[in-house]
């Protein structure tokens, strides 16, 4: 890892910070983040720059919000190269390097987004839904209290069920619902299954099977 | 509004009116007022042999400086690399929830006044919240409610 | 108490170091951004009462440090000379690490670092974060504290000014900067020796030279935490950088949302003026050098270097469209040298122990070592 | 006054002086040679904004694109002020211009590129943001009466009602330069319809 070797993959050093992700970061959300920032830090004098970036952000946004189309990837390379190419400083030539490196290396979450819906990591708020298993679900009511919008529905001893509308994806549910019980399941790409019929009583799981 | 025109002066004096600290002085102004008047840039401009027009895009292009008053509460959320990866948007969301604010923005009352910032530092303690220089990481909930209700 | 030539630098450094037993105890607490977001200044205030109650006052110091460089397990607690490293110490176990460890030659174990296998390990310099690293330009933090120039000085600090100033010529500090191969810590790489040569050759004679301490992109903090934990290092490369540049006025550009990096420059060259470090007539070389620190209002951009030189100006901080290097035409259209924290900061090391031992550091293209901020240790896709 | 060296040059494959110091775009208008402005007037200092005016220089085998109105000329340059990747540069360009400002200048330049589709979409503030206005008012008139506001996408250029209440009446000399023709046909002389000085500040932090 040196100067040399990074620009060879199409990064750079930069100042240093060195940021390790895994499978559950979504690189089409990161590549929009960085966007975001150099939108909000480009001093908008030069075209290319100010309005070059903004529409990338915009199609970024599109895809993470799940409305991807053909030809989103393209256009964002086209306007990578110009962007690149005729900024007046650093800023803009280099703006476009967090898109084009996860273009390269990760083409197959931008796919995943634009082609399927589907956001691979569970990140991106817009294509992941939060599913009660109501093989799992001991009716423990922990999630019931802390969902901040009040969107799960159940009692002692029934089913809980998660209300599609009302969820606004925060994902407390997922992180209060005991491991032992792991309920929560959050699903992107796919639809969420019919919540069984009201009132169904939990399913003990035996204190051995767990 | 007599009192920011005099420390004004004062200001100036301090730099010996020379117009490349013209930033500085922005920032003490800034600083001490939490805002900068209309009538303290036209001093400044008036003062410095700059032109107005200068002044406003430097006030209106720099984070630091605010054109309407602050609130007396600085709550910022860290949207660093580290704290986005970390959940520094869901954080966002539960700040502003709680505060009733967009980034950016100052509560009528002028009590809080909620800003988004890029790498304060601490990233293994991310995400990041600070009120008033006070460091909260991977704040619940019910933290965020806690500091922000014992905010006077 | 201003020193007046090379010889009285040597005197001081012997009087300060005379002044220090170093058996005795010396809690060191850093003290840098993370760890102050640890509350660290809690933990500290714990010792001076903690110590004082205990009567060890006078044969225990208590040093406030910059950034150690862990800080995942900050607050970070070294007790010299021993290098006993405790990690995430609240102020609730200040007492027993005062009882067991000061009064008694014992381990607080639950403090101490557990590697994979739950060994336990003692000092901090075996702790596997930091074994394999060569920690050139930030391996001093710990033992300084950056209030007190004193610190920097008994480590040999500004013994590579006065070679610089004294046994060098402006071309040899170039020419050894050169053959070091030092290339710039702010993004690019490019070698800092030939950017130096061309501000030096550029007509004019007012020069500038600049500490780029902007550091606006997200996720990166080592700048902050060099400039906070050492400045003196940073100050005193800058000095002979400007003495082979053949300048006599610097700037140091720092972002407004480091504010302890701000306070504890500003005492840095307070303390070097003081010293006669800084200012007229430096040790008695008759070269004059000053420095301004100018603060950043909150744009990235104004990272850039002909953007910064123009809010140096006080301008608005717009990148500048001309194709003529900021080495040639800078501030005030003058040649104008920005250089990274970072960079600065190697030039010292590089004059004392030369360009070879620089160039032995380091991979074919990249000489000497990189400081980096990296960020949660989960393994997996490297997203470069 | 040291007497200005000759540089000679090639734009477009034609052997061209010019005089040390100039630009390219100078040295290729004395020749007769069009290249696109939209932010460039003659008398005012280069600004590189809009960036319209790029060409692509070649020098031992690496080529690169320049803006042709702040780069000077070196003797042996090789400049296209056509190539395949500057027509690239300049279609994206215009057709991003034409999202937030279609008017007719900026549409007759697009025609010329052969643009149709409008891929594009922005709020309409029909200003590209050139600065002709404020650097004319700044560097020729001295009055400052206009000046930019803001950074990023939320850049405008708004009026200063203290000083163009008392100079814009009897000057009005920056209307003729507007390539969108937001001015005249959007103010009444004194300030933009769509947006004053405080209208701006409004928008930046209002109050919840």
């Amino acid at each position: 890892m040196d100067f040399d070797e990074l620009a060879k993959v199409g990064s750079m050093m930069g100042s240093g910070g060195m940021i390790v992700m895994d499978e559950d970061d979504c690189m089409v959300d990161v590549a929009r983040y960085f966007l975001t920032f150099l939108t909000e830090e480009s001093c908008g004098k030069c075209i290319p720059c100010r309005e070059g970036i903004r529409q990338m952000l915009t199609i970024l946004n599109r895809i993470c919000e799940g409305e991807g189309k053909e030809g989103d990837i393209v256009m964002l390379e086209e306007l990578s190269e110009v962007v690149q190419d005729a900024s007046l400083c650093a800023l803009g030539t280099t703006a476009p390097n967090p898109v084009l490196s996860t273009i390269r290396y990760f083409k197959d979450e931008y796919e995943a987004h634009i082609r399927e819906s589907r956001c691979p990591a569970g990140v991106c708020k817009a294509l992941v839904s939060y599913y009660i298993n109501p093989e799992q679900c001991q009716a423990c009511q922990i999630c019931l209290r802390e969902c901040p919008v009040g969107a799960i529905m159940g009692g002692k001893n029934i089913v809980h069920v998660i209300d599609q509308d009302k969820c606004t994806k925060c994902g407390t549910c997922l992180d209060v619902c005991p491991i032992r019980f792991a309920a929560v399941e959050k699903l992107s790409g796919r639809p969420v299954p019919a919540a069984p019929p009201q009132g169904t009583k939990v399913r003990r799981v035996k204190k051995a099977q767990q | 509004m007599t009192k920011n025109l005099s420390n004004v002066n004062q200001i100036i004096a301090k730099y010996q009116g020379d117009q490349s600290a013209l930033i500085q002085m922005l920032l003490e102004i800034q600083r001490e007022n939490r805002w900068l008047p209309k009538p303290v840039l036209a001093r400044l401009s008036q003062k410095l042999g700059i032109p107005i027009s200068q002044i406003y895009h430097i006030a209106t292009f720099y984070k630091a400086f605010s054109l309407i008053p602050q609130g007396r509460h600085t709550v910022s959320v860290c949207l660093g690399t580290a704290c986005h990866v970390r959940g520094a948007p869901r954080l966002l969301d539960r700040v502003t929830d709680t505060l009733k604010l967009n980034p950016g923005e100052t509560s009528v009352d002028y009590k809080f006044t909620l800003k988004t910032v890029n790498c304060l530092g601490c990233c293994a303690l991310g995400p990041v919240m600070v009120v008033d220089g006070e460091y909260y990481g991977k704040p619940s909930a019910k933290e965020i409610e806690k500091v922000i209700a014992n905010c006077d | 108490m201003r020193l007046k030539s090379p010889a009285d630098l040597q005197e001081k450094r012997q009087q300060i170091i005379s002044l220090r037993d170093s058996s005795r105890h010396c809690v060191t607490i850093c003290s840098g951004t993370a760890c102050h977001a640890y509350a660290s200044e809690k933990t500290a205030l714990a010792f001076v009462e903690e110590i004082k109650s205990s009567g060890l006052k006078d044969n225990v110091d208590i040093r406030r440090t910059g950034c150690h460089g862990f800080c995942e397990r900050g607050p970070i607690v070294v007790i010299f000379p021993e290098e006993i490293c405790y990690l995430g110490v609240k102020p609730e176990d200040v007492s027993e690490i005062v009882s067991t460890t000061l009064m008694g030659k014992g381990l607080v174990d639950r403090l101490l670092y557990k590697d994979s296998n739950g060994e336990k390990v003692v000092h901090e310099g075996d702790i596997p974060f930091y074994k394999n690293q060569t920690r050139i330009v930030f391996g001093n933090n710990r033992l300084i504290d950056p209030k007190n120039i004193d610190d920097y000085i008994a480590l040999g600090g500004y013994d590579a000014l006065t070679k610089a100033l004294f046994e060098m010529s402006p071309d040899d500090v170039m020419e050894m900067v050169k053959r070091a191969n030092l290339r710039g810590r702010g993004g690019g790489g490019f070698p800092a020796g030939m950017k130096w040569e061309t501000t030096r050759n550029a007509p004019g004679k007012t020069k500038y030279v600049i500490v780029n301490a902007d550091e606006g992109d997200p996720g990166a903090y080592m700048d902050r935490s060099l400039l906070e934990g050492n400045p003196h290092s940073v100050l005193e490369g800058l000095i002979i950088g400007a003495y082979a540049i053949g300048s006599h006025k610097g700037y140091v550009y720092v972002r407004q949302e480091y504010p302890l990096a701000i306070e504890n420059l500003s005492i840095a060259l307070n303390q070097a003026g003081e010293y006669g470090l800084l200012g007229k007539n430096i040790l008695g070389s008759r070269f004059n050098f000053d420095v301004t620190v100018h603060r950043g209002a909150g744009a990235f951009v104004s990272g850039e270097s002909s953007a910064l030189m123009n809010a140096i100006e006080g301008k608005v901080g717009e990148p500048r469209p001309k194709y003529t290097r900021t080495a040639v035409s800078g501030i005030g259209d003058k040649p104008s040298n920005l250089n990274n924290v970072e960079t600065w900061a190697n030039v010292p090391l590089i004059i004392s122990r030369g360009a070879d031992w620089f160039a032995s550091i380091g991979t074919e293209g990249s000489k000497g070592t990189k400081i980096f901020s990296p960020d949660r240790w989960t393994v997996g896709r490297v997203h470069t | 006054m040291k007497k200005l060296q000759k540089v000679t040059l090639t734009i477009n494959d034609r052997e061209v002086t010019a005089k040390e110091g100039m630009t390219i775009l100078e040295a290729a208008r004395d020749a007769g040679i069009y290249i696109p402005t939209l932010c460039y007037h003659e008398k005012l200092a280069p600004y590189g904004a809009c960036r319209i005016c790029t060409v692509e220089l070649s020098r031992n085998g690496r080529s690169r694109l320049v803006t042709s109105c702040v780069y000077t000329v070196e003797n042996g340059l090789i400049v296209k002020t056509e190539s395949p990747k500057v027509i690239k540069v300049r279609k994206l360009l215009l057709e991003l211009m034409l999202a937030s400002s279609p008017a007719k200048a900026i549409q007759d330049l697009a025609r010329q590129y052969g643009i149709e589709k409008r891929r594009f979409e922005a709020d309409k503030t029909n200003c590209i943001l050139c600065g002709l206005c404020v650097r004319y008012c700044s560097e020729i008139k001295q009055a400052n009466a206009i000046g930019f506001v803001g950074r990023g996408t939320e850049r405008r250029v708004v009026f200063h009602p203290e000083i163009a209440s008392t100079v814009c009446a009897s000057c009005r000399e920056c209307f003729s330069l507007c390539p969108t023709g937001k001015l005249p046909s959007e103010t009444d002389g004194v300030c933009f319809d769509d947006l004053t000085l405080d209208d701006f500040l409004k928008t930046q932090q209002s109050p919840a």
